[in-house]
């Protein structure tokens, strides 16, 4: 798979440390609960934004998108806790 | 008609000077609805009980903030005949009271204007993606979604 | 807060500058809905179909005008919970975009602005003393009231 | 029954003629409708501004109330069509 940009906002990023990261997930990654999974594995501070999994929105390729979807060609994938803009 | 304007900004913006530029450009309607989201001085159901905020800083997904808001637009334009939408959204540092949101929403008749407005607003606020950071006395803290705001987005999916 | 601003006059009002006004006399309201009627050229459903209008004369019925619209905003007031109100009427002879009527209602709560402004200009449109006189091709005409005003005010029926 | 200021409004006033009159209406008068048969005896343009009764709205001291409404002690009658502002 390539390389593919992850995007953290708001409290998911307080919690990553980072706003944003280079990533190539392994094979066998192929959806966005996938990819969760083994960002998790990563540090600390992944494990705790991953936590609570039904806290966390995701988007690809800048559309919103639920867990269970596909990775796909993705290039951009971005998690984020619910919105509270307005 | 010009086209939609959606504009996602650092800077602050006038309410009244973007009211006035938005009629400017929609004289053949005879509706506009707007609505003007400010920054709260407090948290909670009203300021007599709620927790002072004295700050707030607004984070948003750049790229994403402005396709979310342009999708609404066009969804809003195919569910109501619109002269005009115009949407702008704050990001950054804000003080109490300074605008945060600007959505207004021009039609021949009064009810597309007014539904289009409370239709835009509703999704903006579970949609588009900003995350408001509120300083009170315990220090800063991320503001959290309400179920209330996902039950009026609910009212209008088809 | 301040109390409720009702205003009918002959005088052209700026919405901007009304809308700044309000703006600033409800600080800590995080939600203002604004609706602002203005004068169309046409008639009917839409520009392309309708009957271009020229000119427009509004008559009213000077005491009642005021009472019936400060009735109205004491029954916004009653039903939703608002930081402050304001509805401003012209009256007279008016061009076409002219600005007619501006009704803002502010609440800690969008939903409360929202809805307390679709209500003042719903019933506005069916209670306040106001006449309009359309100048077409064929001269001046009274404006016919409509069914569908009937039926949006009549969804706020208690 | 002492004198009543009965107003006409747009396409009423139009009717009528004049926009305000000063009437004494006789004993018999209690209501707004009676109020109406005895104004629209008056002149052949009172006479067409109450023909068609059912698009003539009434207040009674600027408060809208319905054509059956007693006058009482009524110093202001106001006749006008459906309202149009906003």
């Amino acid at each position: 798979m390539s390389v593919i940009t992850v995007l953290y906002f708001a409290s998911v990023k307080e919690k990553v440390g980072v706003g944003q990261e280079q990533v190539s997930p392994p094979a066998g990654i192929s959806t966005v609960n996938d990819l969760m999974d083994w960002l998790a594995t990563r540090s600390d501070g992944h494990a705790k934004a991953f936590a609570s999994r039904a806290m966390i929105k995701t988007a690809v390729d800048q559309t919103h998108v639920p867990p269970s979807s596909p990775l796909g060609n993705a290039t951009e994938v971005a998690f984020f806790p619910p919105v509270t803009g307005g | 008609m010009l086209g939609p304007t959606v504009r996602v900004q650092r800077e602050p913006f006038d309410p009244g000077a973007e009211l006035n530029a938005f009629l400017s450009q929609t004289p053949h309607a005879g509706g506009i609805a707007v609505f003007v989201g400010q920054m709260r001085d407090f948290r909670g159901a009203d300021r007599a009980s709620g927790e002072p905020v004295s700050a707030m800083s607004l984070e948003h997904y750049p790229g994403m903030a402005e396709r979310e808001l342009s999708a609404l637009v066009a969804d809003a334009q195919s569910r109501w005949r619109l002269d005009g939408v115009c949407v702008i959204h704050r990001t950054g540092d804000l003080a109490p009271a300074d605008p945060i949101v600007f959505v207004a929403a021009a039609s021949a008749h009064r009810a597309d204007a007014l539904e289009a407005c409370a239709f835009l607003i509703d999704w903006l606020k579970t949609k588009a993606p900003f995350w408001k950071k509120e300083t009170t006395g315990a220090g800063p803290r991320w503001v959290e979604a309400t179920s209330a705001d996902d039950a009026r987005a609910a009212r209008w999916d088809k």
